[in-house]
């Protein structure tokens, strides 16, 4: 009970603190003292208070769009667990249900960029249909690979079940596994190497530029349920790449929230140290981390 | 009861011959086709056991037939009625007269037990055809005439060289010498084989000549082309079937003679040979009434086929003497209808006619749907029987050759049919004077209700008289 | 009488060649008309005498011999420019192909069983070999005249043959061989006589419109 | 409850009389003098019909009972025997519900008023289609199958061809035609080996055939093309796109949401004759659905006819259906019950499942041509002002058919997800887990087409004048879309309902199976599901709570879409239909050829000209029409043979008379 308390208010609470990390990790590299952890928190909670303008163009769409963003991430993290503490809900066949919330939330995300008419939004919108249904197939093959190692079909099962001992059977395959999967955890949080979320030419964004036409409250929620995003897949990928756990439950929780820290890190430096790819490129890059997610999944099955 | 079956349809044609009224002649014409038909009824329903001599005898092979011209011949005659109104520019004596000359020939095939009476018969109905087919009288027919005549002619030469063979078989074999088809039958095992077996191929190749077997059916798509529609539709639908009648019979004299393989691979070979010829042709054809015509030869090819796979076969083949007459009569007739409304028989003028001619066209599109064997029509009874009995014998070759080309040709005669039918009339085609009335639609539709009819329900009477008919050609265990 | 027949049926044979080589329509009318007029002929020398056989004998010469020559001499002479035969095969090798075809039915005769009494003489080859020149006559040459000489000879052929059969069932033969008079004469008389008014000549008919392009 | 109501009447006798009903509805029309009548006569007749109908059906489905009457029939192939056991009850419910809704649809969309020439015939033969299918159903008689089967592909050609002035409406229904004429040859051979095998005419009982025969494997193949082209199974999906992309709309709903079944129904039937399958059948059957699901869906993302999407989404959809049937085959042949479960269940639910949603998308399109006058997405562009209750019904359908929870689509596709996931513990075909991926793709490009159909259609402003002053739909319209929308979320939230539905289907499948046990677990499992789609429905409340209180305290304004800067932004520049997929079409180049039109600019002034790209259909342009013509000119050649030359006639009889003889002797 306590576990199921406790991992709703850190879904609640600490997403935006990885964005803050994020910040200060580049900022560091620059060479700046950069903005505070909190200021994700900050702007949020500026822009809940802000007006809001809705295009002329727009239907009830448009208004809809962050609405099931947020609640479908909502539900997701529900379904995923976090450290060694299983999730609140968890059945047989959870993990197809985590997929596919996402799609749901891309549906009504592309649809209300679309809803403005604006050409910018439109673009976005393609960029981000075409690329999430390449990084489809990863997810699954990692979710295979998982469910194969662990014997369990649903999420927590598979996640809690990686441990030091797993990774010295498979290392192998779960090393592709990492590889393959960190790529997509950037592509589907539209970070760089795919995405530059502080670029100001709009031609280049993915993710960003889909949201330009909302303002106030709808941005706020919007950023929220993006930061929830990131906050979700990356707890997926801390299981795989970070599977350390003490007996102590409240050690675990610690243990969860140092390791989603480092990841926000590792995000950091990689986003500082590499350079937005090409959109021409991207499709290979995402088709690559499926071959690897691939490969791992036939090792561990033969 | 014979007689008057003959002597009707005579007095029929000395009456037409001495009126002078264009306009009356047609109306006499049917009564007399009415006349015929209530006589073929009765004999039907009630057979008169066979003449003395044996040379007259209705069997239930006979009465298929028999009964399918009869009723063929009574709806063209009331179409006629409609159709001659239009060609008023010329006399109909000589069509009115020949079409019941050949009536009564045509009875006279179906009645006759003596191969010789059945082949003058059959003679006397190709040459009382020739002056119909001339009809038109221009060049084209004349030649189409001159082909018909001679091809025609000459395959019944062969066959009487084949009925010599017969006969001459029975004196070397020093039995009673006689052309009567229970004599043959009976003394069937001790005809010299060598004989018999030059008369089967002198007969087959006779009577496939007159029936349009490929490749003897070079007459075919030239007469039924240009003969007007009636002529056509008799042609496919009644002396083919008086053809077929008669190489029923050599069958029944082989059947007898315990030597039926080669004749029946024979059969099965022509025939496929046939329905090969007409999916070749049918694509792309140019000539709304040479498609029929090939589509004509298919259909013999199919009974040929059917024949020669014996067994339940033999029942489709039977049925398909029906089904095919009729359904070919809806056809040409009704694309003698589309042929004077549009005053042209090339399809890349006709177009639309669903628009020009809703009756009409609607009976063109039905009749093709029905001839090319989809439920609910009577074809596809026919033609699913022997496919299936092809298979079920486990003669895969032959079906698949079968099915296959079924297949071509229906997408040929789709392609053929379907742009005809629909779309709009084409504007600078010329208007005539043609309008669809209940003279010429009401012929060609009660044929279609028969052949719907058929494809759903066989009257137990005509199911009794096709398993007679079936009992015949099976082979005695 | 029967050495008779027999010698008869060779001169039968002999037109068929001469037929198969003559160049000109007129000459093989004639021809054609001898060969009727010989078939004529021959029911009486080997059956008894009978006043029916009179009468049939009296009518094949007189349709063979006569009605239907002067039918088709008068196509030809009022529809015909060029009396030649324009033969789709060479003379030569049609002579030849006769001559093959001749002995085929020699052959194919010998190898079917007989009556003793028909043993010895030459009905059945001659009538196939005339048959078969009937055919070699239809498949060779061009002109609508020339191909219903073809089919009289034809005709011929078949007639022999029902010579064997004219005492085992005489009315059939009759039938048989009255019926292909009547086709020969009028119909094809008058189709050709048609064909001459429909296109002015005969040698323009060459009645190739009708067919698939 | 339902024996008590078994007692009261006989459901079997009602369904059938349904059917009847259905089938006879547009006959008075033809004859009443007035047009509008006979069309509102034959919809108040079917819907009552259906409303008879489905009740029974479903007593029929849950009874596990299996009724036969014995029909008289003058024809010589034996006693003709209706049969309804509960796999055809399962068929019949997308009969009636789909034909009900599509006539009703009818009245708003093909008044008789405005379509006087072809009202009659249209509602004659929509009748007459609807029973076909459900007697077809009932057939067990092979012959009468057939006759019933050509009833019902005929009648559908003619419903295809109502607009027969327009060229491109007679090309689709040649090629129809001649596609379903194909598949009944196929047919033929299918039920005359039948008939070899088993002696007479009759459809063999359940297991009763051995697969090891040897004509088993002939008869499974013609099975196959016949049932599969009219299922529109890759590759013989050729006639599909065209048909139902040019018939009247309620037409198409019918034709894919029912017809198409008919053929899965056929292979449905067929695969019970067999009791041991070879473990190839499966393969194939599941081979081909996972092509024919990606390339479906790949063709669907590259179209820009509005109802082409539809229909080549139609194909995945059948796609997904077979693979789901292969899998359970997989499972009868290596003797894995639960997958044979999953399998069925997902292919059944989700036979159901797109009989709800496509017919509510075909619909759809029809107010949307309606009001808009054209097909062509790039001409669209923000009806969903206009017409907002269509759009509201469409984006149902939409996030439906896309498999996304929490609508009934998920439903179907998480059975077959779980019966890949299954396999890993399973003792052999553990590679049946990588359709896991292929399926996941498919739900992608799924997204993707159905994004851009959506969003081009409702969204943005008007692209073209005609789609400028869109007008909401007539309530005759928009009740049918509403039904089948509401059966959508229905089964997305409670699923095990749903699955209750189809386990008695499996059971008469597939006897074998203790079902009650298997489905109770699953029925757990969906539960779950229920519940996650209610959480995922209160958190949208609550933000929508949230953001609606936020927006309360503060200002809101409306103005012009941003165009980052650039003042002059027309309608024209806003992302279209076409340059949406652009992308996607050119990562999956390979599979999608677009046939590119691109002018060739020449010198240094050169005049206006216009680029368009459209989609292809490649089987059918690069393989079956070349082949056509290769045929016509062989075909040419051979005419030759009839040139009229007199002698060369004669010629052919001598040689027949000359061969015939060597051959005698």
């Amino acid at each position: 009970m306590t576990n199921g308390i406790i991992h709703i208010f850190l879904a609640l609470v600490m997403p935006p603190l990885l964005l803050g990390v994020i910040g200060k990790t580049k900022a560091a590299f620059a060479g700046r003292v950069g903005a505070p952890f909190l200021q994700p928190y900050y702007d949020i909670l500026r822009l809940l208070h802000k007006g809001t303008v809705f295009s002329t163009t727009t239907s009830w769409i448009f208004r809809a769009g962050p609405i099931v963003a947020l609640a479908t991430t909502a539900v997701a993290a529900l379904l995923i667990p976090f450290g060694a503490h299983p999730s609140p809900i968890s059945f047989d066949g959870d993990m197809i249900l985590y997929a596919y919330l996402f799609a749901l939330g891309r549906f009504f995300t592309m649809s209300a960029a679309l809803d403005t008419g604006s050409s910018f939004e439109g673009m976005g919108s393609a960029r981000e249909a075409t690329y999430s249904c390449l990084a489809e197939p990863t997810l699954f093959f990692a979710l295979i690979t998982l469910s194969r190692l662990s014997g369990s079909y649903s999420l927590s099962g598979m996640l809690v079940n990686i441990n030091l001992g797993v990774w010295m059977h498979t290392s192998a395959a779960l090393l592709l596994l990492v590889g393959g999967m960190f790529i997509v955890l950037l592509a589907e949080n539209c970070r760089i190497p795919f995405d530059d979320p502080t670029t100001h030419l709009e031609l280049t964004m993915i993710h960003e530029v889909m949201v330009l036409d909302h303002s106030g409250p709808a941005l706020a929620i919007i950023h929220y349920a993006a930061a929830l995003k990131l906050f979700v897949l990356g707890a997926f990928f801390v299981h795989l790449a970070l599977p350390y756990s003490t007996g102590n439950p409240f050690l675990d929780w610690g243990l969860f929230i140092i390791s989603m820290l480092e990841l926000a890190v590792v995000i950091g430096v990689v986003e500082s140290v590499m350079a937005r790819l090409r959109l021409i490129r991207i499709p290979q890059l995402l088709v690559a981390a499926t071959i690897l997610a691939a490969f791992s999944t036939l090792l561990v099955i033969r | 009861m014979f007689a008057a079956l003959i002597i009707l349809p005579l007095i029929g044609a000395a009456v037409t011959w001495l009126i002078p009224y264009d306009r009356l002649r047609p109306k006499v014409l049917s009564l007399f086709a009415l006349a015929h038909t209530g006589i073929t009824i009765q004999l039907i329903s009630f057979t008169p056991p066979a003449s003395p001599g044996g040379w007259f005898n209705l069997d239930a092979l006979g009465k298929i037939v028999l009964l399918s011209t009869s009723i063929l011949f009574l709806t063209c005659a009331v179409y006629s009625v409609g159709y001659l109104f239009y060609r008023r520019e010329r006399s109909n004596r000589v069509i009115c007269v020949g079409l019941l000359v050949c009536l009564s020939a045509a009875s006279l095939v179906t009645i006759a037990h003596h191969l010789g009476l059945m082949w003058v018969a059959l003679e006397t109905t190709t040459i009382s055809m020739a002056p119909l087919i001339y009809f038109n009288r221009n060049a084209r027919s004349i030649e189409a005439t001159w082909k018909y005549l001679l091809i025609c002619s000459v395959g019944v030469a062969l066959a009487l060289i084949g009925l010599y063979f017969l006969a001459y078989s029975t004196i070397v074999a020093r039995v009673e010498p006689s052309l009567l088809l229970d004599d043959l039958i009976r003394d069937a095992g001790k005809l010299s084989s060598g004989w018999v077996h030059a008369a089967f191929v002198f007969l087959l190749v006779g009577f496939g000549t007159k029936m349009g077997l490929a490749p003897l059916h070079t007459w075919k798509p030239d007469a039924y082309g240009e003969a007007p529609g009636l002529v056509g539709a008799l042609l496919s639908g009644g002396l083919v079937n008086l053809a077929f009648l008669a190489l029923l019979r050599v069958y029944q004299i082989c059947l007898a003679t315990k030597e039926i393989t080669f004749f029946q691979n024979a059969l099965v070979v022509m025939g496929l040979i046939s329905m090969i010829f007409a999916a070749v042709f049918m694509a792309r054809q140019a000539d709304f009434k040479r498609m029929l015509a090939y589509s004509s030869v298919e259909h013999v090819g199919i009974m040929a086929v059917a024949l020669g796979l014996g067994g339940k076969a033999i029942f489709g083949a039977l049925f398909h003497i029906l089904a095919n007459g009729l359904t070919k009569g809806v056809l040409f007739l009704s694309s003698g209808n589309i042929h004077r409304s549009y005053n042209s028989k090339n399809t890349d003028h006709v177009r639309g006619a669903l628009r020009r001619l809703p009756w009409s066209g609607g009976l063109f599109l039905a009749g093709f749907i029905a001839i090319t064997g989809s439920p609910p029509f009577a074809p596809f009874i026919s033609e699913f029987t022997i496919v299936s009995s092809a298979f079920i014998q486990g003669r895969m070759l032959v079906g698949a050759i079968f099915l296959i080309s079924l297949t071509v040709i229906f997408i040929g005669m789709a392609l053929t049919v379907l742009p005809m039918v629909m779309g709009e009339v084409p504007p600078d085609s010329e208007s005539t004077s043609y309008r669809d009335s209940i003279l010429t639609v009401g012929p060609p539709l009660f044929l279609l209700l028969l052949v719907f009819l058929l494809g759903v329900w066989i009257p137990a009477p005509l199911m009794t008289l096709l398993s007679d008919a079936s009992a015949l050609l099976e082979v005695p265990q | 009488m029967i050495t008779l027949a027999d010698q008869l049926l060779v001169l039968v044979l002999l037109i068929n060649f001469i037929l198969l080589g003559t160049s000109r329509q007129i000459f093989s009318i004639r021809a054609v008309a001898v060969q009727g007029v010989i078939l004529g002929i021959l029911p009486g020398l080997i059956h008894p005498f009978s006043w029916h056989l009179v009468g049939i004998t009296i009518v094949i010469i007189a349709v063979k011999g006569f009605v239907i020559p002067q039918l088709l001499g008068r196509a030809v002479r009022s529809a015909e420019i060029n009396r030649e035969v324009e033969p789709f095969l060479g003379f030569v090798p049609t002579l030849l192909l006769g001559a093959i075809f001749t002995a085929i039915s020699f052959s194919f005769a010998g190898r079917l069983p007989m009556l003793p009494e028909h043993q010895n003489y030459m009905f059945v080859p001659a009538s196939i070999a005339t048959l078969m020149a009937g055919f070699l006559i239809l498949t060779t040459r061009r002109k609508a005249i020339s191909q219903v000489i073809g089919y009289l000879v034809l005709e011929n052929g078949i007639f022999i043959f029902g010579l064997l059969l004219a005492e085992a069932m005489p009315i059939m033969v009759e039938a048989g061989a009255l019926l292909d008079l009547l086709v020969g004469t009028f119909v094809m008389g008058i189709v050709i006589n048609q064909i001459s008014r429909e296109f002015s000549s005969l040698d323009t008919s060459l009645l190739t419109s009708l067919k698939e392009e | 409850m339902y024996s008590f109501l078994q007692g009261a009447f006989d459901p079997a006798l009602v369904a059938l009389s349904a059917a009847l009903v259905i089938g006879c509805a547009g006959i008075p029309g033809l004859f009443l003098r007035k047009p509008g009548p006979g069309q509102i006569l034959s919809t108040v007749a079917t819907i009552l019909a259906a409303l008879a109908g489905v009740p029974a059906s479903l007593m029929l489905l849950f009874s596990h009972s299996t009724t036969t009457y014995s029909l008289e029939w003058g024809l010589p192939f034996g006693p003709c025997e209706l049969v309804i056991d509960p796999l055809s009850a399962f068929f019949l419910l997308p009969v009636y519900l789909v034909s009900a809704a599509g006539s009703l649809f009818a009245v708003g969309y093909w008044p008789a008023a405005e379509h006087r020439a072809t009202e009659r015939g249209l509602t004659f033969f929509y009748g007459l289609l609807a029973s076909s299918m459900a007697i077809l159903l009932m057939a067990r008689n092979g012959v009468f199958f057939i006759m019933v089967w050509e009833v019902m592909a005929l009648s559908a050609y003619f419903l295809l061809v109502t607009e027969h002035e327009r060229e491109e409406v007679r090309r689709a229904g040649i090629v129809y035609l001649i596609a379903t004429h194909t598949g009944t040859a196929a047919l033929f051979v299918y039920f005359s080996l039948l008939a070899a095998q088993t002696g007479s005419f009759m459809l063999p009982a359940a297991g009763s055939l051995s697969a090891l025969s040897p004509y088993a494997a002939i008869i499974a193949l013609a099975a196959f093309i016949g049932f599969g082209a009219k299922a529109g199974i890759m590759p013989l999906h050729v006639w599909l796109p065209s048909a139902h992309a040019n018939a009247p709309s309620h037409v198409s709903a019918v034709m894919s949401g029912v017809m198409l079944k008919m053929g899965l129904y056929g292979i449905f039937r067929t695969l019970t004759y067999f009791n041991d399958p070879p473990l190839l059948w499966g393969a194939v059957l599941t081979i081909c659905g996972i092509t024919s699901a990606l390339l479906g869906i790949a063709f669907a993302v590259a179209q820009r006819d509005l109802k082409r999407l539809l229909a080549c989404s139609s194909i995945e959809n059948i796609g997904i259906i077979t693979t789901g049937l292969g899998v359970a085959m997989l499972g009868v042949s290596s003797h894995n019950s639960v997958l044979v479960y999953l399998g069925m269940a997902g292919a059944l639910l989700h036979i159901l499942n797109h009989s709800f949603f496509k017919p509510l998308l075909f619909l759809g399109s029809g107010a949307i041509i309606h009001a808009s006058g054209t097909r062509e997405m790039n001409l669209m562009g923000g009806l969903g002002k206009g017409m907002p209750r269509v759009a509201l019904l469409f984006m149902v359908g939409s996030v439906a058919i896309c498999g996304i929870p929490p609508l009934n689509g998920f439903v179907s596709e998480f059975l077959l997800y779980l019966g890949f996931f299954r396999q890993l513990k399973a003792h052999s075909l553990i590679y049946l887990v990588f359709l896991a991926p292929l399926l996941a793709l498919v739900g992608g490009l799924a997204v993707v087409a159905f994004t851009k159909l959506y969003s081009s259609v409702f969204l943005g402003s008007p692209r073209s004048a005609a789609a400028a002053h869109p007008h909401e739909a007539g309530v005759t319209m928009l009740v049918p879309m509403a039904f089948f929308a509401l059966l959508c979320l229905l089964i997305g939230v409670a699923p095990q309902v749903a699955l209750r539905l189809v386990s008695p289907a499996i059971s008469s499948f597939y006897p074998q199976l203790a079902s009650a046990a298997v489905s109770a677990e699953y029925g757990s499992i969906l539960g779950r599901l229920s519940l996650a789609g209610v959480l995922l429905l209160t958190a949208a409340a609550l933000v929508t709570l949230l953001w609606r209180w936020r927006l309360g305290r503060s200002s809101v304004a409306s103005a012009p879409t941003w165009g980052c800067g650039y003042q002059r932004g027309t309608a024209r520049i806003q992302y279209g239909a076409t340059s949406f997929s652009e992308l996607a079409v050119s990562v999956f180049n390979g599979i999608m050829r677009q046939r590119i039109e691109r002018p060739a600019l020449t010198g240094l002034f050169p005049g206006a000209a216009r680029c368009s790209d459209v989609p292809t259909e490649t089987l059918l342009e690069r393989i079956i029409a070349p082949l056509f013509t290769l045929a016509g000119v062989s075909f040419a050649f051979l005419r030759r043979l009839q040139h009229g030359l007199m002698h060369v006639y004669m010629m052919y009889i001598f040689a027949t008379l000359f061969i015939l003889m060597l051959w005698a002797n």
